[in-house]
């Protein structure tokens, strides 16, 4: 048996290693680097129902560790994603996860089911997004939306659907039991964490947008500490991610209980990253003596 | 095909110390096949996390070398300061499109502020190869904080302003240009800070001319949208990737 | 004038800089290195009604670039403070504001009184822990226990009350209006964000109490931005903190809006950082030929 | 008095290539003030954040330097292994309480364990100043491994264990501890890791010792309560300031 074999329920992945959404693109700008195939999965770039062009910039910035973007969810549409780009993804021979995201319930609903089809493993639904209709609250920081929104993928698609948490909330449990009662497959966590930095010359936030999202190496602590809660408090897998770097990091969130992780932030780094840690928690099992990496999910609740 | 490899420092030598540097790297498939325009990504420490764009400054394919000249902002070029020879050099390359590179009828005009001159020199070497006659206007805050003013001046006639007047015309390159005769040019690419961008975006219809871009970038390849600039026609492409070379008539710089 | 006096309604500073609860001990640990007196104040080490001997070690860990702790609330007592530590802290010449924790509404109503003495310039309220008679819920997250607590302490001082809120929430402008509601002369922000580090060799949390607070530069981006949010939301002056470690990331904090700021994990570092920081807000201001650094407060918003 | 100090760096030896290093620091303040068993916290770099708390090794205060023996664990002391010659280092010391050093009528016992040994041999010096008669006990985990026997043997009669018993007797401190005279001696001192420490205090009834504790610490100077241990009284002692040397009698290894 393949000892790195990931059974994430409906989704199979050839291993645990996946790359987020946002930070790998569709794929294509990494495959000069390295084979494809040997991810276990890609998380695309968010689609919305319509194209955007996303927000002015500056849209990125490196503080304290980590970086803070506002990209606007700058992409072409779910039709350009079905016509333009999935026709590629098709041959990577990895499982492609589609990242979609919306501005109203309906449109996850629409969304979902636009992309029920070939060539799509599985569809990553951010909630991490303000609902229009209801002020602009972001689903993701309210139980109730993200159930509606988990309802209404599950409703009109019936690919595994795997809820991505917003770490901005007060108790993480309840916005991951919210979804699994409305039928997620599948948990993906952390979203990046609310930051903002001031350039103290102009006396100007950076980032145009003002905030924005942080991820890096700097959110790993919260992160890990939410997977491991939300392991606590339901029963489907959650894939882990939050700044993981490296192979210790990636073992941290299996042992917190992740079943697979996802490589953000870290493939601006280093490209090779995602294959350093497949390699390295071989090595890891190896050493001691384990026969699947199945064995340490979880272990530190032991 | 883009290349993420270790080069090996040949040298590293201060232009002006803690300011300007040139940096030497052998690095066989980056210098094997990089354009002028075109940058590398570099990790240049633990801290900052992310890898630090760079021009390509100039390239010898036969010592499979290219070299950088940079200029020290932050802790990210400090530490690019602080690199010797023989050690390694963790890059990205090469990246992006470069400028374009034929025989002219007329000359090509090079106009370069600050640290804007280092992608000029390469396509100055490339476009004097292909046939062409070449002349310089470059820009610096004075004398003491100018540099690499010797290497432009193989390549043709090169013209001087200073913020301070302390070394060629007082001011910046905007009052060479505003009596320059464009009658003998063909066309004119240009690098430098915004200001300098933006007051030749005014003579778009004087003048065909390519500018090379900067953004804050993410990852340099094209994947996570953050370098984009603003087009005339409302859509923003990626300098990582469509740039950093632009047509100075593509780019629109109102917010 | 002098260019640093701080001003925060009831409570006044000779300058913005203090040095944060928990990271200080009372000032004692630190008389080596410096004359206290030059500091804008202390808020000294979490004081509770009774003693507590703190949580079993390990207790603290360096990761991420930050650390996590779990201390546990480790202190004497009021009666201990008052006896023992204010005959002391009242010498050094700068304000002794005391930071009061409670397991329930009533115990921070006793402290509240018991602390309204000579000595003590102003009471720091954390409310970033466990109510007991609420299944243990954080005070600091729920507005409606908050805007009580705040009340409570309100009706036994007279002292100017800081309420010290957690970033551990949904909303955080929610949290600073409850506490504004409630009589909260002050708001200082913010406390640890709440992490969690695993040793991959013992596949066991390294916290003896699993999670922690995390604290250092890596949560600067997240206060930052709540600070930010903070601003716009209520009318009480600001005491900013959460990883500032020099003189940028403290006028970042007053640009996003705090009147003073405080130093924490920053003083293990370096003790001398508070120092630093005041010497660089003069030059700062000398550069920029500003008067007074209010003139900066909430520069960004600008 | 605690002094925050740039001391220079005399020298920065391998005893053990990549595994224990020798580092002569001149610190004019803490050289005239440092006791046996005291230590000091080291910024190793920009990453760590944190200070490492190490021992001092030994103390010249005619030349004033101290001197620190410390072993590679991750970042931090991988930071300063790779220090060299006349670079500076920010330290904070000296900190905690030392080692008990008066003339006793029998003779001291010193017990090191590993980079445990560390503090034991400036105490070894003072205690031989004292006019005290030493022995010492050392433990590694092999011969390859082991390290500053020399020190000590100046300091009296050394015996050894290695785990793999590759020098002196097979296995760790214990098996010379089992069947060792206590008779001869007044006062056993003892570092090491937590296994000897948790042995040794089942001798507590046999023999008056003190030992040197270890634990994570944050700020170093007892401020921050992090570096607890247990107390049989059932109280907690910060390491850092009443520690790192405890009577064995005080201490509590339970749990
Ligand atoms: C395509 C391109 C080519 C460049 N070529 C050269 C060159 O040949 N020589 C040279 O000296 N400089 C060049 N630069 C600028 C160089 O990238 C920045 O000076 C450098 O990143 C500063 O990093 P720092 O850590 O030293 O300073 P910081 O203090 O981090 O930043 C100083 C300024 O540099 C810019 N900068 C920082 N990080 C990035 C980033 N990741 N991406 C883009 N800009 C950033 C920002 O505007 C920032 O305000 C180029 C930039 C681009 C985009
Ligand atoms: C009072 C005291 C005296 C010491 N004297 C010596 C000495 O003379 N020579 C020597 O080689 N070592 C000594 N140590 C141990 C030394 O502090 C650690 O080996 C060092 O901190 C490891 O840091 P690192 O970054 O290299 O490794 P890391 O990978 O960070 O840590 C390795 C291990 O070292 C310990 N450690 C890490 N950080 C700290 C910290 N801030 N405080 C306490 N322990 C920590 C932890 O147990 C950790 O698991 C002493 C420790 C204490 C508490
Ligand atoms: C530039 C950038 C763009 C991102 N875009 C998306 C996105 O479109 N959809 C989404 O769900 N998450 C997006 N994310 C969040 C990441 O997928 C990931 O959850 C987060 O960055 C934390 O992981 P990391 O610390 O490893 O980067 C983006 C992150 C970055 C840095
Ligand atoms: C070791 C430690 C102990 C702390 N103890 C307290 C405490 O008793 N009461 C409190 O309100 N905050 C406490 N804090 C939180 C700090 O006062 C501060 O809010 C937080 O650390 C963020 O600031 P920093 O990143 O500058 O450290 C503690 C923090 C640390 C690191
Ligand atoms: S830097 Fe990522 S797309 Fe250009
Ligand atoms: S390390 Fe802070 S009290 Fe000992």
């Amino acid at each position: 048996m393949n000892k790195l074999e990931c059974n994430l329920g409906k989704l199979l992945l050839k291993n645990p290693i996946t790359v987020a959404s946002g930070t790998f693109g569709s794929g294509k700008e990494f495959k000069d680097f390295y084979d494809l195939s040997l991810l276990g999965g890609i998380m695309v770039k968010g689609t919305t129902p319509k194209k955007r062009i996303g927000n002015k910039p500056q849209r990125l910035v490196e503080t304290s560790g980590g970086i803070i973007n506002s990209i606007g969810l700058a992409n072409g549409g779910v039709n350009d994603f079905i016509n333009n780009i999935l026709p590629e993804t098709k041959n990577y021979g990895t499982e492609i996860i589609v990242n979609i995201s919306g501005g109203t319930i309906d449109d996850y609903g629409y969304m979902a089911e636009k992309l029920s089809i070939d060539g799509v493993s599985a569809l990553e639904v951010n909630i991490s997004c303000p609902n229009v209709k209801a002020g602009g609250i972001t689903f993701g920081t309210d139980p109730k939306m993200a159930y509606e929104v988990t309802k209404m993928v599950k409703n009109n698609t019936s690919k595994p659907i795997i809820m991505k948490l917003s770490p901005n909330v007060t108790d993480i449990s309840i916005m991951a039991q919210a979804v699994e009662g409305g039928g997620a497959d599948i948990i993906s966590m952390i979203n990046t964490l609310i930051g903002m930095a001031i350039d103290i010359e102009k006396q100007k936030p950076i980032i145009n947008n003002i905030i924005g999202g942080y991820s890096g190496p700097p959110i790993k602590p919260i992160a890990l500490r939410m997977v491991y809660e939300v392991y606590k408090s339901v029963n489907i897998p959650i894939i882990g991610m939050g700044g993981i770097m490296n192979t210790t990091d990636a073992l941290e969130f299996i042992m917190a209980g992740a079943t697979a992780i996802s490589i953000g932030t870290a493939n601006f780094v280093d490209p090779y990253i995602p294959l350093n840690i497949i390699d390295g928690i071989e090595k890891f099992l190896d050493r001691k003596c384990l026969k699947s990496y199945t064995q340490i999910i979880g272990a530190a609740h032991r | 095909m883009i290349y993420k490899n270790y080069g090996n420092i040949i040298s590293n030598e201060p232009i002006i110390k803690n300011f300007v540097y040139l940096m030497i790297i052998k690095e066989k498939n980056i210098a094997n096949t990089a354009r002028p325009g075109q940058f590398i990504e570099i990790k240049t420490g633990l801290i900052p996390l992310l890898r630090k764009p760079i021009s390509i400054f100039e390239v010898d394919k036969e010592k499979e070398t290219i070299s950088i000249l940079y200029q020290v902002k932050g802790q990210g070029t400090k530490n690019l300061s602080e690199l010797t020879a023989n050690e390694k050099l963790d890059i990205i390359g090469p990246l992006g499109q470069g400028f374009t590179i034929k025989k002219f009828a007329k000359k090509c005009l090079l106009i370069g502020g600050g640290i804007g001159i280092a992608p000029l020199y390469d396509l100055g070497l490339k476009l004097k190869e292909a046939g062409n006659e070449i002349e310089i206007i470059l820009g610096f805050s004075c004398k003491e904080t100018s540099y690499a003013i010797d290497y432009f001046s193989k390549l043709g006639p090169v013209k001087i302003a200073t913020i301070d007047g302390s070394l060629g015309e007082l001011g910046t390159v905007e009052v060479i240009l505003e009596k320059y005769n464009f009658k003998d040019i063909d066309k004119a690419y240009a690098c430098g800070p915004e200001p300098m961008l933006k007051y030749l975006k005014t003579l778009e219809d004087e003048i065909d001319l390519e500018l090379s871009l900067e953004a804050y970038m993410g990852c340099g390849v094209g994947a996570c949208l953050s370098c984009v600039c603003k087009m005339t026609d409302g859509e923003y492409k990626r300098v990582c990737k469509e740039g950093p070379i632009f047509q100075v008539k593509e780019v629109s710089f109102d917010e």
